[in-house]
């Protein structure tokens, strides 16, 4: 069996608002796909549609051949906000799913991971004592120490310095094969998109829908190939203008 | 002090309002039963607010699980709240008897409720949007509880705290006026029917430092809480 | 050497009947006889247990007894005959009468010119807002010849004699209690005894009751219980000064020396023939119930036998 | 009901608890007197209750301002709540007469303290964050509370005047007790003198209603402030 | 008399953690200054030194001469959290400088800035009712409105997309002169600080200092221009990497 995520023909409307309008696409099990809209399209709400946190006006959602109704433990989901809880430390933080669904930790690799993320010093501190990027990092760290099948990245790098990020990004690329999981990741940066993904979806203005579908397949991807890609990151950008003054009218 | 200036200026008789030194005389020479009498009004006051707070921390839990049940049994507990001792007392007499019980069970009374309404309060303001990504990792709802609702909601839980350690003596007090052998409410009626206002008003002052003793012993818990929630953690830079 | 003896003695004594009776007030010279029969161990001697339950503020003994949360109670001829009115049949009956008179009345400061039911017109009486109050004041006044709505009738704040002729003029205490404390507190007062303004003003008050599930479950309990009772109303009638000491060791927040002189009144008004202690008469209940009718307090009269038996104090 | 099952299980006897059909029928037959009686009684909760929200509302703003002032404060809040009624009430009648005035009173005094209480820590939850940073922008310390303050405050104002609002009807009738003309409470010692317990438990049921209605009234109020607050604002797509 | 932000040796340490040390720099007035930093450094914590959120530990702080001690209204101030009021909509978070100091609101100039940053359709919603983006574009005009004489921008444009970040930027620029002021800003994006500062502060990891010191002064400033500064991101990005791994010695 194929697993993947299918969206058929979904529309949502809140509050007399249109937010999604007839957005379908496939994302197949193992690939990285990367969705880029303009600001208040409705990416994020999209992924609460994956969630459950939202339920769709119309259409329907479906994982592994599975209809998706209600709140569902399916996906790792990293919010837009962090969500970290502020009487936990970091440690605590990261380690929520284990807490909750009472894993073992695997403390060594914890210590790792945390080490990676510049944030090895800083395991007891609470939330507040944090400044944006280290939450941010936080709250991605808790994502991926979470075991599910898929992963749901909302703006996951949107607070980190431009070396952080690409250190981040370069992990991700760098993940053993059984670390890697089938990701939709909401970014703002394109490049940023065009170096992780195998697919790109570039959305409309709201009511979003897809407007174009870019396949990537490089044979080998590093920062010089990613050099190469400044045309499509041109043609991207040329979408989001057309996607924006479309909305616009 | 402003007492004293009240007696002085309102010209107030002593009957009713007995000057400070004759209280403080009082005070002295009873000092000894007072100190027993409280020790027995203390202990029915913490015992009931000990009930009470469980019972409050319970039934706000399942009440707030089950919105339904909070809107219907929140009109009981306005009227419990508004049943007058006079009735109460009877009855509580006699289905309890003239032991500690009758007054445990008004402490109970009277400190449940501003616990239940101010733990709930906060319980509902908790972020539905936190509460279901902590579902979407797989917890169940009594999670969502120790991890996220109870944490932040005891906040209105201690303010509740506060405001019925503050009622919980005059519960006991009023427990001991319907039959007692003893307790500061005992202690009361006794000296107040040989009309001897300036005793009245030591045992007053007794309430008083209970009460506050307790209010205080609401922060120590509160830190306590909060410690324990926040385990130690400092910066080790 | 103390807890030796009490651990033979307690196990020498056949087994005890456990009681109770409530109190209709803090313990005072009325209720001397009891504490004196408990602490002398007549109780004991009588196979009983006896518990003295203290009441609270605004309690009445009548609906514990009626309830049989305790036996014996100690309440008012009145409120016996508003448990039995108007088809309530609370199922308590008067057992004997502590004292044979009505020792209560009216009083005002001494110099406040008020010495008769006919200067209470247009001044302030503080009691505890009972409608029989209320009926007796409209009774006296009538009596007087005065308006009965020229007095204004406030509820009494609980400050006692000290408070007569500053926040109200009129009140109605006890002879035997508060008269007497207000004279050793050196206020004088201008007392106005009830009986001598109505002739059936002279109730009984206090009484001593059961109920109807004592009486007919356990008669002997009722009949050794005021055998001891009345054994101890006759020590206290012979021996006010010592007994006044007994009481003063349940009573400890009240001066020895005050209840020492209101034991003296007390207990040469318990009774006027210390064999007779404690019987009633069936004209007294009916004088009182008929003035009840009279004032709309109960709808209808109802017989003195259902409310009063001599029968345990010895015909 | 419960209640019926009560007073048939435990065989409570009726002259302590009546049954609910002799309640009705006192309730029946005394309605016009009740009305009147419910009417003083509400009149007075509801100008007290009015008074301690004022109050409280005021003094708890000023006593967030300065902290000092709450700490010196606070207890004696908790010592106005540990006053027993037993010695308050002459004093209030000597002070204030046998009117509506002292009735009142202890109404305010009644209600006064779970609003403050509850408004206070509410006011103190407030991110000091925020507050700063509408300083920056120049904001006035009157400002900050009518801009960010007491809107966010207002829930806890809410949680403690809908507590209030359960006593505050209890404390008019034991100000009625003290000394009345009229009133649920001079209506309830009269009847119980005359050992009426029905009518007794009729004026209890007015008294419940009563409460219940201030309840009520608090949400009325609490969605009124918010709507006041977020002008009818809604997404014009 | 220059107006100048000057500080001196300033130095913070907060719950026994050093986050900057003796740091010094001069903003002269009229200058653009980005602050670049790796996550963590300490640049948010700066610019609540300037408001005077914060008391620094040493050194001392200066605005047009006059030393800053505690709170200040210099500055119009854009915090990292967006700091919006949940009960006020739009049109009122926005204004909210001239709701505190009773000034007069030019509505058309709102509405004018509101179509600009896109939300002239939202101005009626409340802050729970925006997208991340959207929530940044309000806060970021709030501080537009403010009229004060130095803007403090920490990360404002962080969750926008490429258009919409770009299409800012490009506004900021073509401000008309008398609304150019003087700006420090905060960001994450090296591009961004090369094509708007006239002069560029990389800080290093916490303890934060100033590690380098670059002014930029292009005759003309276009994404032609930046196009052609490769080598100087390369170099700002390489500052970035040794100023992290020095930290984490
Ligand atoms: N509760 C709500 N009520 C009404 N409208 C809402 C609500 N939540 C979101 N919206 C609207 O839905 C649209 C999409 O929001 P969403 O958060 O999905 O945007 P986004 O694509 O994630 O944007 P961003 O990149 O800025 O995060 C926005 O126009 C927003 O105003
Ligand atoms: N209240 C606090 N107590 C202790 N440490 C704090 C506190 N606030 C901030 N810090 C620490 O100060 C350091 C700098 O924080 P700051 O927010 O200034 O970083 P930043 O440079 O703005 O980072 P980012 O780019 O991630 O926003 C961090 O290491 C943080 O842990
Ligand atoms: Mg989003
Ligand atoms: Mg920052």
């Amino acid at each position: 069996m194929i697993m993947t995520i299918t969206l058929t023909h979904v529309g949502l409307t809140l509050d007399d608002l249109e937010i999604l309008r007839d957005v379908t696409a496939t994302i197949t099990d193992g690939s990285f796909v990367s969705l880029i809209a303009p600001s208040g399209a409705g990416k994020s709400t999209l992924l609460k549609l994956l969630t459950g946190l939202l339920t769709p006006t119309t259409g329907t959602l479906q994982v592994a051949g599975q209809p998706i109704t209600g709140l569902n433990t399916t996906f790792s989901y990293l919010p837009q906000t962090d969500m970290l809880l502020p009487w936990y430390d970091v440690d605590q933080n990261i380690t929520l799913y284990q807490r909750i669904n009472h894993q073992p930790i695997d403390h060594d690799h914890v210590t790792a991971l945390l080490t990676l993320f510049g944030l090895v010093d800083y395991r007891h501190f609470l939330p507040h004592q944090l400044s944006g990027g280290m939450r941010q990092r936080v709250a991605l760290l808790r994502t991926m120490l979470n075991p599910a099948d898929y992963r749901l990245l909302d703006e996951p790098f949107g607070a980190l310095d431009a070396m952080t990020r690409g250190l981040m990004q370069d992990w991700l690329l760098s993940l053993p094969a059984d670390l890697q999981k089938t990701t939709l990741l909401v970014t703002h940066d394109i490049e940023e998109a065009i170096y992780l993904s195998d697919r790109i979806l570039v959305l409309s203005a709201r009511p979003a829908h897809v407007i174009r579908d870019i396949a990537l397949t490089p044979t080998h991807r590093d920062r010089q190939w990613l050099a190469t890609q400044a045309p499509l990151k041109a043609e991207i950008y040329e979408l989001l203008r057309s996607a924006e003054s479309t909305s616009m009218s | 002090m402003t007492w004293q200036v009240a007696v002085t200026l309102l010209q107030t008789p002593s009957f009713i309002l007995p000057s400070p030194v004759s209280v403080a005389q009082a005070l002295a020479t009873e000092a000894g039963g007072l100190l027993v009498n409280s020790w027995v009004t203390l202990y029915e006051s913490l015992i009931g607010l000990g009930i009470a707070c469980m019972l409050a921390f319970g039934t706000a839990l399942v009440m707030d699980r089950w919105q339904l049940l909070y809107q219907s049994f929140y009109p009981l507990l306005v009227i419990s709240q508004t049943l007058p001792v006079m009735v109460l007392g009877p009855l509580l007499s006699l289905w309890f008897g003239f032991g500690m019980a009758p007054k445990i069970i008004l402490v109970i009374l009277m400190s449940y409720f501003p616990i239940i309404v101010a733990f709930s309060e906060a319980l509902g303001k908790v972020s539905t949007d936190q509460i279901r990504f902590l579902q979407t990792m797989g917890a169940k709802n009594w999670q969502v509880y120790r991890i996220l609702k109870i944490p932040q909601g005891m906040q209105g839980f201690f303010a509740g705290l506060r405001i019925a350690a503050t009622y919980c003596v005059s519960g006991a007090i009023i427990g001991e006026w319907l039959s007692a052998e003893a307790g500061l409410g005992y202690y009361m009626i006794r000296v107040k029917n040989g009309y001897q206002i300036d005793k009245v008003f030591a045992a007053i002052f007794c309430v008083i430092i209970l009460s506050l003793a307790l209010n205080l012993g609401t922060w120590a818990l509160q830190k306590g809480y909060y410690r324990l929630l926040i385990q130690g953690r400092k910066p080790t830079s | 050497g103390n807890s030796k003896n009490q651990a033979t003695n307690s196990t020498s004594t056949k087994k005890l009947t456990d009681v109770s009776i409530v109190l209709d007030y803090v313990p005072n010279t009325n209720h001397t006889g009891l504490y004196v029969a408990k602490d002398k161990g007549y109780f004991k001697d009588a196979g009983l247990n006896v518990k003295i339950i203290e009441p609270g503020d605004n309690a009445t003994s009548i609906g514990m007894v009626g309830a049989n949360k305790a036996q014996f109670g100690v309440s008012y001829q009145e409120d016996v005959t508003y448990a039995h009115a108007d088809g309530k049949n609370i199922p308590v009956k008067a057992i004997a009468t502590v004292l044979k008179h009505n020792t209560s009345g009216f009083v005002s400061k001494a110099n406040s010119g008020i010495t008769s039911p006919k200067d209470f017109a247009g001044k302030t009486y503080a009691g505890w807002q009972t409608p029989s109050e209320e009926a007796v004041l409209k009774a006296v006044m009538r009596n007087a010849g005065v308006n009965p709505k020229s007095l204004k009738i406030v509820g009494a704040t609980g400050d006692g004699p000290k408070s007569l002729g500053k926040k109200n003029d009129i009140q109605w205490w006890f002879q035997g209690w508060d008269v007497i404390r207000a004279k050793n507190a050196g206020i004088k007062v201008n007392y106005m005894p009830l009986r001598k303004l109505d002739k059936r003003l002279d109730y009984y008050t206090p009484v001593i009751i059961t109920n109807n599930t004592q009486l007919q479950k356990d008669p002997k309990v009722v009949k050794a219980f005021m055998a001891a009772t009345k054994k101890g109303y006759q020590d206290a009638i012979a021996h006010p000064k010592a007994d006044a000491k007994i009481l003063h060791k349940y009573a400890k927040d009240d001066d020895l020396s005050f209840l020492e002189d209101s034991q003296a009144f007390l207990s040469a008004n318990y009774t006027d023939n210390a064999a007779k202690w404690g019987q009633m008469d069936a004209k007294v209940w009916n004088n009182y119930t008929g003035f009840m009718k009279e004032y709309g307090l109960i709808k209808k009269a109802i017989p003195a036998k259902t409310l009063y038996t001599n029968q345990y104090v010895g015909d």
